[in-house]
């Protein structure tokens, strides 16, 4: 069960490191090698994200990470398989990130049953308010797949206690407006919107959206308790190559 | 908590968190005016002095004579400021800018139609105006272009995707999770997360209105049908929402094509291609495949050439209110030329797909019944494309010596 | 007997023997037409649901604000069918056709606007149509010369004389002297023998008779001025003659071109250079050298590069009623970026005219004074010329690619 | 006097013949010598076209000889001066062929005093009806120009009347519509139309407009007394050259 799982890792680390990546790109083999080193360098989650035509949230560098995965042949089938095939070999949880058309085309009960055996801890659907989601995520939670929901610094309280209701595992809090993939000030103001999310949820936290680095990631101790890596390690690999994934992630800690 | 709106099983709001207290902000603002007797009031009057509302209904006395059944009547939206019916819709957002005290618009185009509107309602109004335009559509539009920018607009080509409409708007959204705070998104059609197709198909009424109350006017009798063009829909929710109490038969026409049968059309409701799935913000159907990725569409009309299709007319399809049809790039351009030579009116290649589908019905009608075409646009800002469309050797000759001089 | 007419010293009707009964025939056909009250009637009637008469006035908030002087109304004729007042005189012209009994016209045309209109005009009555447009002219308004013919006109290109509007209008000529018998003889604006300036004034006259009754609604008085761009004259005695009987002052714009000191124009009134002549079947100012061989002229307008200029304006020059100016190719390209931007209007380049010349008047003007510029047509069929004016980049980029594409 | 001359030659001739041609075209020199050929090979009148920047009476051929001539620097005071050289020269009758502006730039009394001096025994100004033209017309009453007046098919017999009031010299029948140089069909109808001219005025009459050859011009013996050739001379000088000019009038008789 996704919450526990964080909570135990929390138990020896300050702060848990989530990395995200979009399957099939480059292509599936890069994806495991891609997986494996960041196994291996000392990841505790990731988001898997399965490639959508018209991911209105994601930035320029996933945006095409998505185009280029699909103009490469990625079915949902395809991207299914390899999360099973991961989640099986490594002992980290892996969540779903996709858009709700996807599920939705699929079937939302095979999709979450299909999550479910594949050993998939939760998924992340940026599309998918739970007012039009409601019994999706209800089926999710009876598959003991966690839907994990947003917060932004918009979210008012109430609705942040709304939303905190359907949530499990954990709660993804974004740093900022905007899409993913742009630069965030760590500044005070963060601090008070993490803060107030805290008062939302008895989840634990993470912060996704524009964390590049070390001081990103030391300045959200004591404040989050998981940081999202996105962009950045795609950028990674594209620039310098699937190798030098494993030494990005150990300069984060 | 979010504002949803269903019809039937198509709408909604599939938006991320980030938007929930915009959209909130949006629907409140957008209900407020509906509710102040006023606002109606202002939008006719800037409609009837900005633009030239009513648009007239013309009589096409040579084409009910050459087809020698229904009488046909036209409702003129070529006529507005801009040359189409998608200056109604962005005066009436304008209005609504202004309301909620915002100082900067984005919009998305795909003819460059919406473009243009929108660049002009920004510079009456003030507002700052950034427009997304598939790079497709830009080389394609080029002319649209042009004017965007001389109005004052900033238009970014959008070179993700299959770089037309539906990129351009997924870019727009991007904007606007970013900037809500001063801008407003101009949605150009009636579709996109609640309240866009409620809102849009609001501000198109007044063509239905108007059009009910003049062919009563002046034939003291309904239309036994009505027709529009179908890209994102409002156009035809505009002409149709004045009927839908009426006993008129409403035919909403899609892009057909290169022929249903080749795949390469834009036939999301007359078709059988079209499926139901959830993108850009709402749920209707969409032409996708099996695992939910948005297929490419094929139009002569870049303003029909686009995936979804208004919630509203999917319901009204299904409830059997409004029946769909498609006509091909062909038969389009034939009714296109033949409106011309015989009526001397320029429909633009979207609202020609009306013209030709009524064009195959009104034979078999009686001869006192009526029909009622909507002309959404003229076709003169699409030169480029008709020229191309009827491979003009003067034309092409012109456009080489134009290159030759810029050459030099 | 000839019918004549004159105004001061200027009018008249030189015509060759052969044309006399043509014009006796014409004469009497427009008399009849104007004493019956039904006339007008229908011609109102068919100017308001073929276009959309009336054509509204536009409060010009931000102009006005910007120059702080007095109130700046536009009057739309640029929403007409076809996109400029052309549409009032072709139209009235088509009636009288219809009454005459005859099948076939005839146009000039320099700018393209008169030949679209009266091949539009044509097609709806159901008339044979030729336009006659000098080669030159062919060349730089090309994409009318294709509507035309889509429009089921032919268009024959004037090869002889300067090769611009003036040698179309002889070539016209030329061929009515043949074809009198079925044809009528489509003047576009108010020039030539007489009953064409009076004629075609008492069309345009609609012009006025709307923005009188418009402005005294809105405003409840009259403007303190009002300006019109002067080709042949046919906008301008259309919005002016509104206000003849008014204490209103009337302002002609004409062409400067390159700027009066270079020669460069086309300015008849508002120069030195314009001297009483006798051509194309009329008395009135003309630009000829002293021999009376007349000149070349010069515009970024093709609308306003004419030699002659309505006698009836010439006589309102001489009684001091309209006072008449010139303004710069430069300067009007200037008025036409200020105002898309400002306004998200698009006059054509001949309506910048009267524009850009109201943008001097009018920060000297009381601020409880108002102004009405008419925006003759729009520019959005001009976007050749203007696109080079503006010499811009992009544009020709995209030309030089669609040219490629045609070599292909 | 321009009808006694006329009626003069008459006694001789069944029928006269005119000729066109445009002052200044191809040159003066030509211009010149094209007359000089006419009067050797008998001609009784001349047209002599001063040219104008639009001749809308005028059909191509003449049309581009107006503007080539103008095109040349050919003015209204060298057109002057030739035609007094060819009048003062040649002992037939030479008349002016004009638009009005010319006439009207010129000055209306300067321009008839002119044409007298230079012993021009007549004017054609077919854009000039009466009703424009009179204190012009009686101008050339006065000074001895014979104002040759234009009678056309579809001029009533009232109005022919009326212009033959202000007729001098005789009256140029215009053979049908349409401008100089398309064909004419020598017809029963041009008979009858010719025996209305006849009766409504004293004067000789011309007939002119598209009268090509010798077939033409024995059809008009005993119905017109001049036979005018405009543009089939200009026609034979573009293609065979001045030299030809001779020997294509003598063909005609
Ligand atoms: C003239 C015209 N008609 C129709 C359309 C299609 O849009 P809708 O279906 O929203 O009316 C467009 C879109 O650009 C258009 O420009
Ligand atoms: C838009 C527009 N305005 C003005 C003119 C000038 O004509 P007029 O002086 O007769 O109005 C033209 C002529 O083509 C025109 O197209």
């Amino acid at each position: 069960m996704l919450e526990a799982y964080i909570r135990n890792r929390l138990k020896e680390k300050e702060i848990l490191l989530m990395t995200h990546i979009v399957l099939g790109y480059p292509s599936f083999e890069d994806s495991f090698r891609i997986i494996e080193a960041m196994v291996e360098a000392g990841v505790d989650l990731m988001e898997l994200q399965i490639p959508f035509s018209e991911p209105i949230a994601d930035g320029p560098v996933i945006l095409r990470a998505n185009q280029r995965a699909l103009h490469q042949g990625a079915t949902v089938e395809g991207c299914l398989d390899l999360a099973q095939r991961v989640a099986e070999t490594f002992d980290i949880s892996f969540l779903v990130m996709t858009y709700y058309n996807i599920a939705f085309r699929y079937g939302e009960r095979r999709f979450v049953t299909a999550m479910a055996e594949k050993a998939l801890r939760g998924a992340i659907i940026p599309d998918l308010p739970p007012e039009e989601g409601q019994e999706f995520l209800e089926a999710m939670v009876e598959h003991d797949v966690a839907p994990v929901l947003i917060f932004s610094p918009l979210t008012s309280n109430e609705r942040m206690e709304y939303l905190s209701a359907f949530a499990r595992g954990f709660v993804y809090c974004v740093a900022r407006k905007g899409v993913t993939g742009a630069n965030t000030d760590f500044s005070r103001e963060l601090e008070s919107y993490l803060s107030r999310c805290r008062k939302a949820t008895s989840l634990p936290l993470a912060l996704g959206f524009g964390i590049k680095e070390k001081a990103d990631i030391d300045f959200l101790k004591g404040k989050a308790d998981i940081a999202v890596i996105g962009t950045q390690t795609i950028r990674i690999v594209e620039k310098e190559g699937v190798a030098s994934v494993g030494g990005f992630i150990r300069s984060l800690r | 908590m979010i504002n949803r709106r269903y019809y039937g099983q198509f709408g909604g709001a599939y938006i991320p968190e980030i938007l929930v207290s915009t959209f909130d902000h949006l629907v409140s603002a957008f209900e407020e005016a509906k509710n102040d007797p006023g606002f109606w009031q202002e939008y006719e009057e800037i409609m009837s002095t900005y633009s030239c509302r009513p648009t007239p209904i013309t009589f096409a006395e040579n084409l009910t004579r050459h087809f020698g059944g229904a009488r046909i009547f036209i409702k003129r939206e070529d006529l507005n400021h801009t040359g189409a019916h998608k200056a109604n819709n962005v005066m009436g957002q304008g209005l609504l800018v202004k309301r909620m005290r915002k100082s900067r618009v984005i919009a998305e185009t795909g003819a460059g139609q919406h473009g243009v509107a929108t660049a002009t309602m920004a510079a009456r109004f003030g507002f700052k105006c950034t427009i997304y335009m598939g790079e497709v559509d830009v080389v394609r539009q080029s002319p649209n272009v042009f004017w965007m920018e001389r109005l004052g607009a900033e238009v970014i080509p959008v070179k993700d995707g299959t770089r037309i409409l539906k990129d351009a708007i997924n870019e727009a959204f991007r904007d606007w999770v970013t900037n809500m705070d001063d801008t407003h998104y101009v949605l150009g059609t009636a579709c996109g997360p609640h309240p866009f197709p409620e809102m849009v198909s609001y501000f198109q009424s007044i063509i239905g209105r108007e059009a009910r109350r003049q062919i009563l006017e002046r034939e003291s009798r309904l239309p036994s049908g009505v027709y529009a063009c179908v890209g994102g829909g409002s156009n035809a929710m505009g002409i149709f929402s004045g009927f839908f109490d009426d006993p008129v038969e409403l035919v909403g026409v899609e892009a057909g094509g290169e022929g249903l049968e080749t795949g390469r059309h834009a036939s999301r409701l007359a078709s059988s291609d079209g499926t139901v799935g959830v993108a850009q913000g709402y749920k209707t159907c969409f032409l996708q495949d099996s695992d939910g990725q948005m297929k490419e569409t094929h139009s002569v009309a870049a303003g029909l050439d686009y995936v979804g299709v208004s919630p509203i007319l999917a319901s009204l399809r299904d409830k059997g209110r409004v029946r769909f049809e498609a006509t091909t790039n062909s038969e389009v351009l034939d009714a296109m030329s033949f409106t011309l030579k015989k009526e001397g009116l320029i429909p633009a290649l979207e609202s020609a797909h009306a013209f030709a589908q009524a064009f195959k019905e009104v034979p078999d009608l009686k001869q006192d019944d009526i029909i009622l075409i909507n002309q959404s646009g003229r076709g003169d800002k699409d030169i480029f494309t008709i020229a191309d469309a009827f491979a003009d050797p003067k034309w092409q000759e012109f456009i080489r010596k134009k290159a030759e001089e810029y050459r030099a």
